[in-house]
């Protein structure tokens, strides 16, 4: 299980090889990566981050999804400052035995992700600046983990 | 004493990411109407409570949650991340 | 929208890395990398594969995907012929504006290969050599798509 | 004439991936049946049906399906890909 919060550029093809690489005993790994999208007329977006709050917060929701899919390992990378557009923005990856596990892991911590972890996203745009605003939806998707 | 953060537009309408107060407040709503009847910039960023979250410790929290004991506060609008 | 079948090793991060370059469009991008799982003695697997049909099947799969959700791209690899065990077989790739189409994409894919595209796994171990049968499981899980 | 292929443990057990085979079978039950009649281990291979697919022309059937015009008949057990 590895966590990694930082301002860094990453490169999710190779965060991917070096997760799956020699895995005897997983049959399955989902990733999952966010990518700053270009809704026309974005320069970059900013995310601010609460240093401390935000690795305890990912870290008990990495052990909420262990405790409750059968998972072999999971990877949480996400970053914080300014990114481009195409940029990759954050990145989860599960391995478990078999596939349910891994696409229900990966999806569950990506809905944590985007309402529980302390990240807010700031759009810079040549006709302005706008803090993005939650989505029901995101809150909506966390509800469906209520129940086992 | 007790640190109060502030984030995103939360921190820009305060104008500052921090500060340690001194306070009897023994909720978190208690802090609030410090907060508000304080300065203008507080009641602006407090106007409306139902877009603010509040983490005690690091721990998301309620705005009816007691301050006793508690180290850190901080004030943020629901997060985005993912 | 690419599809290969191919006996040839891949490199799943680096299959990440080329699909994944670039986009300015998708915020989400999902893969799900199968392994040649190790259950204890396993020295190798070979799958057979009926050539012709596989990538019209495929091919179908992926059609209806891109009908399903709102898809910028996907991207299907599956190898045939002798792996070891730790190799990958088999890779999707999808890229979405949106996180639940990507995953939903990805996950249907998976369910549609494992019991639509002909392929048959047989395992090759110390003990013994034996086709893999096809679970209850799988069946199952293809019959969660029948309504949209 | 009729291209006649098997795959996994069903080409095991005939010992051929492929035939060239003339018949007058009017469904995909009809060429099992002649098949079955031939030799053993063809009754062998067709035991259990509900153990088997068809493809015509490369395309999942049923065992029920007319014959007519088709070019390419495939017997396999189900499918294990992924």
């Amino acid at each position: 299980m590895a966590l990694r919060v930082q301002a860094d550029p990453f490169d999710p093809g190779a965060e991917l090889s070096a997760f799956a690489k020699g895995r005897h005993n997983a049959g399955a790994v989902v990733t999952f990566t966010g990518v700053v999208r270009d809704d026309g007329g974005l320069t970059r977006m900013e995310i601010e981050h609460y240093p401390g709050m935000t690795e305890r917060a990912i870290a008990a929701i990495m052990d909420e999804a262990t405790a409750r899919w059968s998972l072999l390992d999971c990877l949480v990378i996400h970053r914080f400052g300014p990114m481009a557009p195409g940029e990759s923005i954050m990145m989860v990856a599960t391995a478990a035995p078999h596939r349910g596990d891994a696409f229900a892991a990966a999806e569950f911590l990506m809905d944590y992700l985007k309402s529980r972890a302390p990240f807010w996203k700031k759009e810079i745009a040549a006709d302005g600046t706008a803090w993005v605003a939650a989505k029901d939806a995101d809150e909506d998707a966390l509800s469906r983990w209520d129940r086992q | 004493m007790i640190d109060v953060l502030y984030f995103a537009w939360v921190r820009e309408r305060i104008g500052l990411p921090k500060e340690r107060l001194e306070t009897s407040a023994a909720t978190v709503a208690d802090l609030v109407a410090e907060l508000v009847a304080r300065e203008d910039r507080y009641a602006a960023a407090f106007a409306d409570l139902s877009a603010l979250r509040v983490a005690l410790d690091q721990n998301l929290s309620s705005f009816d949650a007691p301050l006793a004991g508690v180290r850190e506060v901080a004030f943020f609008p629901p997060m985005t991340g993912g």
